[in-house]
């Protein structure tokens, strides 16, 4: 397991690489749902107003 | 009597938002139209759309006259600050492709023959306004498109472009115009649209 | 009007697209992570070291899709351009805005791990005689260009179409720039990085890494969806079918 | 072409009333200029060898900030309106108003590049190759730098925006300008780049205007 996480000497920069992957896997996943989040909040609010 | 200008189902927008619905109507020779309306409420953008300066949201505009057979003068007076009355013009009839013999004509008509050749910052807002508007006598075309051609003119402004105005209707002339100005019931030909 | 086919048109319209875009989003998810996890099992465990770069060589499973990512979605945005600037369809508009950010994102992970993996293989972050490492970093303040300009234009229509000047100039202006820093760099006589061979790549290896590039590219597609569909919800907003979706 | 006339003349006529906007792009390349050499050790044998590059990137960066408002005085008093009524096709026009601002600010740059290339000790023939690779990627770099203040023509600030988006396209001109004259001075020939710049020049010339008068017409809806 160690021999795994030590990846023959270079743990820092394939996990380093690894790790930015998720990072922008994380950040394209969660930027568009927020947003959603924040559409339904904003375009409910304008319906109440407008009927 | 030909339509020179019709247009029908007309949807005009600016951005997404969709401002007019289902306009019509036409223009023929000799006709004023005059567009009114409040603030904000598309005047200028369905005046662009009839000039051909804007694409339509939906509905068709049919011009019965070629493009540079007709007179755009926007709310801005396509002045440059630098440059005087005079070789405003003369740049303006270049690029329409009219000739520039009768500039100092129209510029004397407008009654700007002292400031003619002033750069054009040293101009009050009127005078620019009239340095803008000279471009009708300076050139000959069929349909005038005019945004508030009125504002910033004086009395005797008014009346030297209403004559014009009607000089132009009488040889067969047609105008649109936006105006929060009333214009003269006595104009022949006048029609008025309101939008709201 | 040029004639477009009747299906197309259809799905064009942004409610048909809207429901298109739903229920496509699920099994892009799904497919993508199926994907993503082979690849990644794979990449990191089943493939052999390779015998030159040893384990480092794992860092292609990143950085190989990445940079695909990085030149597919541009040219995804430069095609949703073209149509956006000639049949003035709203989807495609909403199309390459969305593309900007995202390809930014992936251009950004191929330097990163570009940059992580030549620290071991050639002793350096970054290097300037390597043409896709440069070449990517223009892509990268293009797509960052065409973001800031959707940003600073607040007419969401004339902000699109403003962008698809841009993509479609950008498009042209990519291969230039690879082009001409090769080029340059015949111009360096000193001494130049040797570079390791490629890595002849086994079988065992090879699988991974397409697993990958498509776990990205499906991922790439259902993020886009996501997207569009909320630029279509925000563009669209007061037209009663948002009012339905959002019920 | 009479309008295309009309165009250049008046671009010309204003920069002969408002000397400031060709001299003071001509004392901001000598301030560049001067600046990198004071903040190097006196006669550092790297300012020699960096000279083409900066140089290089000293005339775009004064190109550049001389061409922000390009469109812009246009667009508010009305006129690009009354080029859009034009007979004219409008990427005539454009065309016309870019040829016109290389000579008011391209060709000034150009000239006064030997002068400072003298400070940075470049020889008689490497001097020429800077002139004639500046006179080439110049106006490929005021038509970028025109496309691209087209596009942001409706913005009330631009700030470092138009920078951001015409650096990423003026680096193949960059490359070959600067790398002629690093050619020239490794004793190899500096006709292939001189080739490539000038291809470049002739693909904006034919592209950038179309694009330019789209961006206007956009700007204007």
């Amino acid at each position: 397991m160690s021999d795994f996480l030590n990846m023959g000497g270079y743990a820092v920069y394939v996990w380093g690489s690894y790790a930015a992957a998720a990072a922008v896997f994380a950040w394209n996943l969660a930027v568009p749902l927020l947003r959603r989040r924040a559409l339904r909040r904003e375009l409910h609010a304008g319906q109440g107003e407008a009927s | 009597m030909t339509a020179l200008l019709s247009f029908q189902n007309l949807a005009i927008g600016r951005g997404d938002h969709v401002l007019l619905r289902d306009l019509a109507g036409t223009v023929g020779a000799g006709e004023i139209l005059h567009i009114r309306g409040a603030n904000g409420v598309g005047k200028t953008s369905l005046l662009e759309v009839l000039c051909g300066l804007r694409d339509a949201e939906q509905g068709e505009v049919t011009r019965a006259f070629e493009p540079q057979a007709c007179h755009w003068i926007g709310h801005r007076n396509a002045l440059h600050p630098a440059l005087t009355p005079y070789e405003n013009l003369r740049f303006w009839c270049a690029l329409q492709g009219a000739p520039a013999d009768g500039i100092r004509g129209a510029l004397r008509g407008f009654d700007l023959a002292r400031v003619a050749d002033q750069p054009c910052r040293q101009l009050s807002a009127g005078q620019k306004r009239r340095a803008a508007l000279a471009r009708l006598a300076v050139a000959r075309r069929g349909v005038w498109f005019l945004d508030e051609p009125l504002s910033g003119l004086d009395d005797a402004g008014i009346q030297y472009w209403l004559a014009l105005l009607q000089g132009h209707q009488q040889q067969g002339g047609a105008a649109v115009i936006t105006s929060h100005q009333a214009l003269p019931a006595q104009l022949p030909g006048l029609r008025a649209l309101h939008l709201s | 009007m040029t004639w477009i086919p009747n299906w197309m048109h259809r799905l064009a319209s942004p409610p048909a697209f809207y429901a298109f875009a739903g229920r496509l989003q699920p099994w892009l998810w799904g497919a993508s992570a199926a994907l993503l996890g082979y690849g990644l099992v794979g990449g990191l465990a089943l493939a052999p070291a390779d015998y030159q770069q040893g384990e480092g060589f794992r860092i292609i499973y990143v950085h190989v899709p990445a940079a695909w990512m990085s030149l597919f979605i541009y040219t995804v945005m430069a095609g949703a351009a073209v149509i956006a600037l000639v049949w003035r369809i709203k989807l495609a508009e909403c199309v390459l805005t969305s593309c900007a950010p995202v390809g930014a994102s992936f251009t950004a992970l191929a330097l990163v791990s570009g940059m992580l993996w030549g620290k071991p293989m050639w002793g350096t972050f970054w290097t300037w005689s390597d043409p896709r490492l440069v070449s990517e970093l223009i892509l990268l303040f293009l797509y960052v260009g065409i973001s800031g300009l959707q940003q600073a234009i607040t007419d969401p229509r004339a902000a699109a179409r403003a962008c698809a000047l841009l993509a479609v100039v950008g498009f042209v202006n990519v291969p230039i720039v690879h082009y001409s820093v090769e080029w340059w760099n015949t111009l360096h006589q000193g001494p130049t990085i040797t570079k390791f061979d490629k890595p002849s790549i086994h079988v065992s290896m090879l699988w991974p890494l397409l697993s990958a590039a498509l776990g990205f590219t499906t991922f790439f597609a259902g993020v886009l969806l996501q997207r569009v569909q909320n630029e279509l919800l925000w563009r669209e907003r007061g037209n009663p079918w948002v009012k339905e979706a959002i019920a | 072409m009479e309008a295309f006339l009309a165009v250049m003349a008046r671009e010309l006529r204003l920069a002969a009333r408002r000397r400031a906007e060709w001299a003071l792009p001509l004392v901001f390349y000598a301030v560049v200029a001067t600046l990198f050499a004071l903040g190097a050790s006196p006669n550092a044998p790297w300012l020699k060898v960096a000279g083409p590059s900066i140089l290089w990137v000293g005339a775009l960066l004064a190109a550049l900030l001389s061409l922000e408002r390009l469109f812009r005085g246009d667009y508010d008093d009305g006129t690009l309106e009354q080029f859009f009524v034009s007979p004219q096709p409008v990427s005539l026009l454009v065309a016309g108003k870019l040829l016109a601002q290389w000579l008011v600010i391209g060709l000034p740059l150009t000239l006064l590049a030997p002068v400072l290339g003298i400070a940075f000790g470049m020889g008689a023939e490497l001097t020429g190759v800077l002139v004639l690779s500046l006179g080439l990627g110049l106006p490929a770099l005021v038509l970028l730098a025109g496309f691209a203040s087209a596009l942001v023509v409706g913005l009330p600030r631009t700030g470092v925006l138009l920078p951001v988006l015409v650096l990423p396209l003026v680096c193949p001109v960059v490359i070959f300008g600067a790398g002629a004259v690093r050619a020239a001075e490794g004793g190899a020939p500096a006709g292939a780049p001189l080739y490539f710049l000038g291809a470049i020049l002739v693909l904006c010339v034919c592209g950038v205007p179309l694009a330019a008068a789209a961006a206007l017409k956009n700007a204007l809806d």
